[in-house]
């Protein structure tokens, strides 16, 4: 990376051609039901479907959360990736594995954790009342935070991949070159880790996305309040599978479309 | 700014174990052989590593005194100039060089002005806008380079800085570096300590050597001093000199197998004590190994030869299997005379130096 | 089938959700009563089971929580005779135990200090309660619409909500956590629990002897143990 | 990293403390709702629950199908990452979008996919019930096959980033020293991967051992055969959310132990 | 092998345009500023980089000839050596070092063996063990060489072998590339192209030298020739030479500027013809400003001291704002001479020059 020397009109190092077989067999296990949604989709209520009220106000809020939560999870996500990165002593290892638990949490139980917490019976739920007359449960907030708890530790776990991997040589030359660590996070840590930053991003946004049962425990389910996209299509398919499917593709171009603009930029854009 | 560092530490097998001073305004050259610890001291002086026990001072301010005191690497007002130019990949290289006065609270227009300077002077101006990817290695040394000194500090440490440099650019970094390290007026106040392999960047750029060997000081003194004068052979081979220890005896030296070299005693030299001999390889005349040469030259001695090599102008002869001082020595030859004498690797050779042309130092004890 | 010598032999009973403990503790009963025989319960929501079963899912009783769920499968042909009602379960308003709120009356959750849960219409408890609020001209504002009539429980059970909409038998297997206000217009709104044996299933004399089983007396006593109603 | 002057005794780059604060709000955030479980959790129940027949057959089958999916995503994820990683042209970065897929489907969405696909009626489904006389619904494999569904993506996106991040200059002087492709992906490439590897393992087995919605709604809940911890969990919650909490716990305490023991040797041990 | 390169290339504002021959079991130095392409040739014979048009063949087999062919690095049968070791960090050192030969799919045992004896050729044996993390700059560099060596490539390409080194390693690790570059026998069929700024180690290794200036060749031949009788200012600089060009005069040589400067004439300089003047730093005199030099030397002309830096034992004096030839001159004087004439950076002085000591070259066509 420092070199160029060999950085333009490089020739990619070839591929060993047996990688392509598990490779193929892969993206065949992704494409092939995604592609069998497409053709089970009754196209001719597409449009009645993707125009009524419901999806388009699910689809508002899905978008809206997801992006609040994908800054969310950046905004406190990042400091807390860096800080185990980085930081050396025992603790930081058990709170390495503290940090993947809502991984491991079946969503519903992860929702209810959040109801314990944030409820009205819950410590900072009676907080929160008592200070503020605030309720979260049943808000579009309480979407917020449940896919936030959710989504952060896919972007935690990539960004300290990615820090360890790099290793810290180009901050120590920053230190030696006067920057506090304030500017080193800034100036270097930050940019370097963004393509990595841009995946784990993704990664949470899609998370954040297609969250179902953390938001339905804690959050409810109400058209406009709390309904997202997710939730939207599992009431569909109570009643309906065709047009939970055809739903379901709603997301999908969404997501496509999210991803194919925000991506490029974030991963591949560090020429 | 005095620099005060008393180093210990050891990594796996390596133990390093150091104490030496650079007066304000003055440049250390840090000589030593590959794995000598050169870059480990720097690394300790920068605060990138910590030292098992030692104490650094700068002016006076403490940077580092075990087991408490340890000035995290920004707040030393250091620039280390590493071994890998290591410049940020996502800058471009004006922001890499401008990166230290941004650091220091310096405005983005006048940093990048201070940049432009530094680039210009060593001669990558037209880089500015590049990525360090798009630079070959050369160009990607100077600008690093470039961006150690556009930070002012206080302490400047450099690691090889000439490495890579082709020869335009070796020497016009050389005189920059003297004009900037050894400049009177506000800025004579910095201590520099410089790793270098040259000789010549020693002699040009330092006060002071301190020469290395596995961990430990075994030479240090005045530059000129040291290389006109070496006392271990490393030092003498930096130097482009023959050195044979021994102790002296009667104004000659009596090595260790008993041979004895005679030679022109410095004034301190001590009967009995430890001293080398130390003489030049154009003073080393070569006979074909059957005729033991007659006439004036005091020492000689057999050996065989294992080595020559072009030299510049001349041809350089290097011997083994050496009978007594005449081992690995270095000969200076013409290439008539090479080719004259039929020397090749595996000849026999008679080894003669007037006495006159060997120089006898006794070895102090700071040695060691 | 009750002999042993014939070997392990699964029976696949897809069962709504609502009836995990009624049908856990038959499926207790079955396999004491028929040796060798290993019934494997299929818990999930009435429709997504009718759906797993149009899709081929190897199921020898489909026991659903509402008509509709049934319907579907129906419609494919995939039934051996006609779908039987074995249970009925009628609306009721949980409340937190003691009633704090003191809600007495449908029309009471109008109230607009009231925080009302209730199931989405797509779901059986969902369209019971929108039934219930046509038949009695009570607009409810819930803040939620959950997509099981347990998730409803919940919510109330622990305080998050002063009221839900759902099924007598729910308030029973919640045994205390919540209270029941039964109010005299849910008779409106009753739901009915239909069983059938697949045409699909290999041994449809033990699907059939499971489906006596729900309608035994053993089973009438366990559905009316869990609140439910029988016929 | 190839150059160790500073490698050992190193003292760590200072961190800025400003990090601490989003950082410990992350934390908490990730910590409080783990910790109010806890608190709620009925300890009088849970030796009785967690010995019960039902929750040591969710828990057996959980691993072993978490473990399979896990495999089965590093045997497919890995040469797709490589491949999507170092490929160049157009094409490819459709394929990139595609593989997140699975990401932002709603479980149940992808469970119906998969249902579409491999079903009886399915195009896969029926060809397997011909040629080699195998269902796969309402099976085991059919667990594992839903949970590698979702799973593979967070694989592929962690090990992706990494991949790129860290360019391909070894690649290159492994070629020059004779290496094949076959040989420079195995001693060169995948041994660099090793720490990105190890979280992407970790992630998806989190995400495959926590999968409940496509599980559900493709391989059904059949005790001992498809009911997998999760499972239990919403079939716990259904009679009694104390009980459902209690057995989450289980899946808590198996997944801490699970990450403790392969993450330090897969993301640290790297020395 | 033989290798045949003809490169065109355009990276950015650079552009490389090649082309040319390395018999088999010859070494070609390639020398050049920095930027000037000479990694970037290495990347297109490795095959790392893909020419925009050109072809590279090995002993007759095509490696690249765009805009079809184009062999993967795996199966070219080359070696290199880049400017940075880029040692895997996850593999011991000595893994590192059988890596080619495990590549090839020699035994792990019989390669370790390889690899143990290419370590302890670079005097690396001891590090066998460690991890490259464990290495310091130059021991790096001395196994990256081992690694490259050990794959007994059939084109080697070395860039910057010996940098890094320390006066000790330097040396031997020469004498290793003799031996091993030059050696005859089945080895000897070996093509290699090394890329030195160190004109000594294209003297002791390279039987042709090519000089890259932008990317294009300026100056080309067989090594002690192009050195001796450099055409370019950068390769006298090389050689430590200085070199004036103008136009060939009856035996003379009339720079741009009018002026004359006399000298030896080769004999195959054409009157009017393109031609360079070439003279030593040590057959320059120096005079204070003030005072013509009087006598026999017919080349005298006045200049400034630009610089003065120690060059071994004597000091290296260079002009600026000369007149004429006397302009970035270099001379060689002894530091008593430079003390006796009081000379320091701004004084003005005379500069002269034997006739006997100038050679005047023709500059051929060949060239740019
Ligand atoms: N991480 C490490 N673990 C163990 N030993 C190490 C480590 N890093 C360096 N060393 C050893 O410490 C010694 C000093 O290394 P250092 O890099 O300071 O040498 P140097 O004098 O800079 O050499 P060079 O001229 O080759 O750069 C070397 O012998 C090296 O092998
Ligand atoms: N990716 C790139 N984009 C644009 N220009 C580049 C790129 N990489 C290298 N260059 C330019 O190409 C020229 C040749 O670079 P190359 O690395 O071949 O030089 P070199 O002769 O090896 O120099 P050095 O002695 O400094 O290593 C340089 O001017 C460099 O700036
Ligand atoms: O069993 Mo249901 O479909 O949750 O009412
Ligand atoms: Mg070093
Ligand atoms: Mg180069």
């Amino acid at each position: 990376m420092a070199r160029g020397d060999l950085a333009c009109r490089r020739r990619a190092v070839g591929q060993a051609w047996v990688l392509w077989i598990p490779a193929g067999l892969a993206l065949a296990l992704v494409v092939l039901p995604v592609a069998g949604l497409l053709v089970r989709t009754d196209y001719a209520r597409l449009p009645a479907l993707l125009t009524s009220s419901a999806s388009l106000n699910a689809l508002r809020l899905s978008l809206v959360t997801a992006g609040a939560s994908t800054v969310a999870c950046v905004l406190l996500g990042v400091p807390l990736a860096v800080v185990l990165a980085r930081a050396t002593g025992r603790g930081v290892r058990v709170l390495r594995a503290v940090v993947l638990l809502p991984l491991v949490l079946p969503p519903v139980v992860g929702g209810l954790a959040l109801l314990f917490l944030f409820g009205s019976n819950g410590f900072l739920g009676r907080l929160l009342a008592e200070v503020a007359d605030v309720r979260i449960t049943f808000t579009t907030a309480a979407v917020v935070l449940a896919q936030t708890f959710v989504a952060m530790p896919f972007l935690v776990v990539s960004l300290e991949g990615a820090l360890r991997g790099a290793g810290d040589r180009y901050e120590q030359v920053a230190a030696t070159l006067g920057a506090r660590p304030w500017t080193v996070f800034r100036r270097v840590t930050l940019p370097l880790l963004l393509p990595a930053l841009g995946s784990g991003a993704v990664l949470s946004f899609a998370r954040a996305l297609g969250e179902f049962g953390a938001t339905i425990t804690f959050a409810g389910s109400l058209e406009g309040v709390t309904r997202t996209l997710p939730l939207e299509v599992y009431n569909q398919a109570e009643a309906d599978v065709d047009s939970a499917v055809a739903l379901a593709l709603l997301l999908i171009v969404v997501a496509v479309v999210v991803i194919a603009v925000a991506r490029p930029k974030a991963v591949e854009g560090r020429t | 700014m005095t620099l005060r560092a008393e180093l210990e530490l050891s990594r796996g097998e390596f133990a390093l174990s150091t104490t030496f001073d650079v007066p304000a305004g003055t440049v250390l050259a840090l000589l030593g052989p590959n794995g000598s610890g050169k870059s480990t001291v720097l690394g300790c002086l920068a605060g990138l590593l910590r030292p098992d026990r030692g104490a650094v001072t700068l002016g006076g301010r403490a940077l580092t005194r075990t087991p408490r005191v340890d000035v995290p690497p920004h707040r030393r007002g250091v620039g280390l100039l590493a071994q890998d130019p290591l410049l940020f990949p996502h800058l471009s290289v004006l922001d890499n060089v401008a990166f230290a006065p941004r650091s220091r609270g310096t405005s983005r227009s006048r940093s990048r002005e201070l940049a432009r300077h530094w680039l210009s002077e060593v001669d990558a101006a037209e880089f500015a806008e590049r990525r360090p990817a798009q630079l070959s290695g050369g160009q990607a040394q100077r600008v690093a380079l470039a961006r150690a000194l556009a930070g002012e500090p206080e302490l400047l440490l450099l690691d090889e800085p000439l490495a890579a440099l082709d020869v335009d650019a070796a020497p016009a970094i050389r005189g920059l570096l003297r004009r900037v390290l050894r400049a009177a007026g506000a800025r004579s106040a910095r201590a520099t300590v410089l790793v270098t392999h040259d000789p010549l960047d020693a002699l040009a750029l330092a006060d002071h050597v301190v020469v290395l060997a596995d961990g430990g000081i075994v030479e240090r003194g005045v530059t000129r001093d040291v290389l006109a004068a070496p006392r271990t052979a490393f030092t003498a081979r930096i130097a482009g000199l023959n050195l044979v220890t021994g102790t002296a005896e009667g104004g000659a030296l009596r090595t260790a197998s008993g041979g004895v070299v005679s030679g022109v005693p410095a004034p301190d030299v001590v009967d009995g004590g430890p001293a080398v001999a130390v003489f030049s390889p154009g003073s080393v005349a070569v006979y074909p190994g059957d005729a033991a040469p007659a006439g004036s030259p005091r020492n000689s001695a057999t050996g065989v030869v294992a080595a020559l090599e072009p030299h510049g102008p001349v041809v350089r002869l290097r011997t083994e299997d050496g009978d007594d001082w005449a081992d690995g020595v270095a000969a200076d030859l013409t290439p008539a005379a090479v080719a004259e004498l039929a020397l090749e690797p595996g000849t026999p050779v008679w080894l003669s130096v007037k006495a006159a042309a060997v120089a006898i130092h006794p070895v102090g004890d700071e040695i060691g | 089938g009750t002999s042993s010598g014939e070997g392990e032999r699964t029976l696949r009973v897809f069962a709504a959700a609502s009836l995990t403990e009624v049908f856990g503790a038959l499926e207790q009963r079955f396999e004491d009563d028929h040796p060798g025989v290993d019934v494997q319960l299929n818990l999930a929501g009435s429709s997504r089971l009718a759906q797993q079963i149009n899709e081929g899912a190897p199921a020898d009783v489909f026991a659903a929580a509402d008509e509709a769920s049934m319907g579907i499968v129906r419609q494919t042909g995939a039934l051996t005779g006609d779908p039987m009602i074995f249970a009925y379960n009628r609306m009721t308003i949980a409340v937190q135990p003691g009633n704090p709120k003191n809600i007495n009356y449908f029309t009471d959750l109008q109230r607009p200090d009231l925080t009302v849960v209730v199931c989405a219409p797509q779901v059986p408890c969902g369209a019971a309660t929108q039934k219930l609020q046509q038949n009695t001209g009570v607009v409810l504002n819930p803040v939620s619409e959950e997509q099981d009539v347990k998730a409803v429980l919940n919510k109330v059970a622990m305080g998050e909500a002063d009221a839900g909409m759902v099924y007598h038998s729910d308030v029973v297997s919640a045994a205390g956590k919540v209270e029941g206000i039964e109010f005299a217009r849910s008779s409106g709104a009753i739901n009915r629990y239909p069983i059938a044996v697949l045409a699909e299933t290999g041994q449809p004399d033990l699907a059939g002897a499971f489906r006596d089983l729900v309608f035994s007396e053993t089973g009438k006593a366990e559905l009316r143990k869990a609140g439910f109603g029988t016929r």
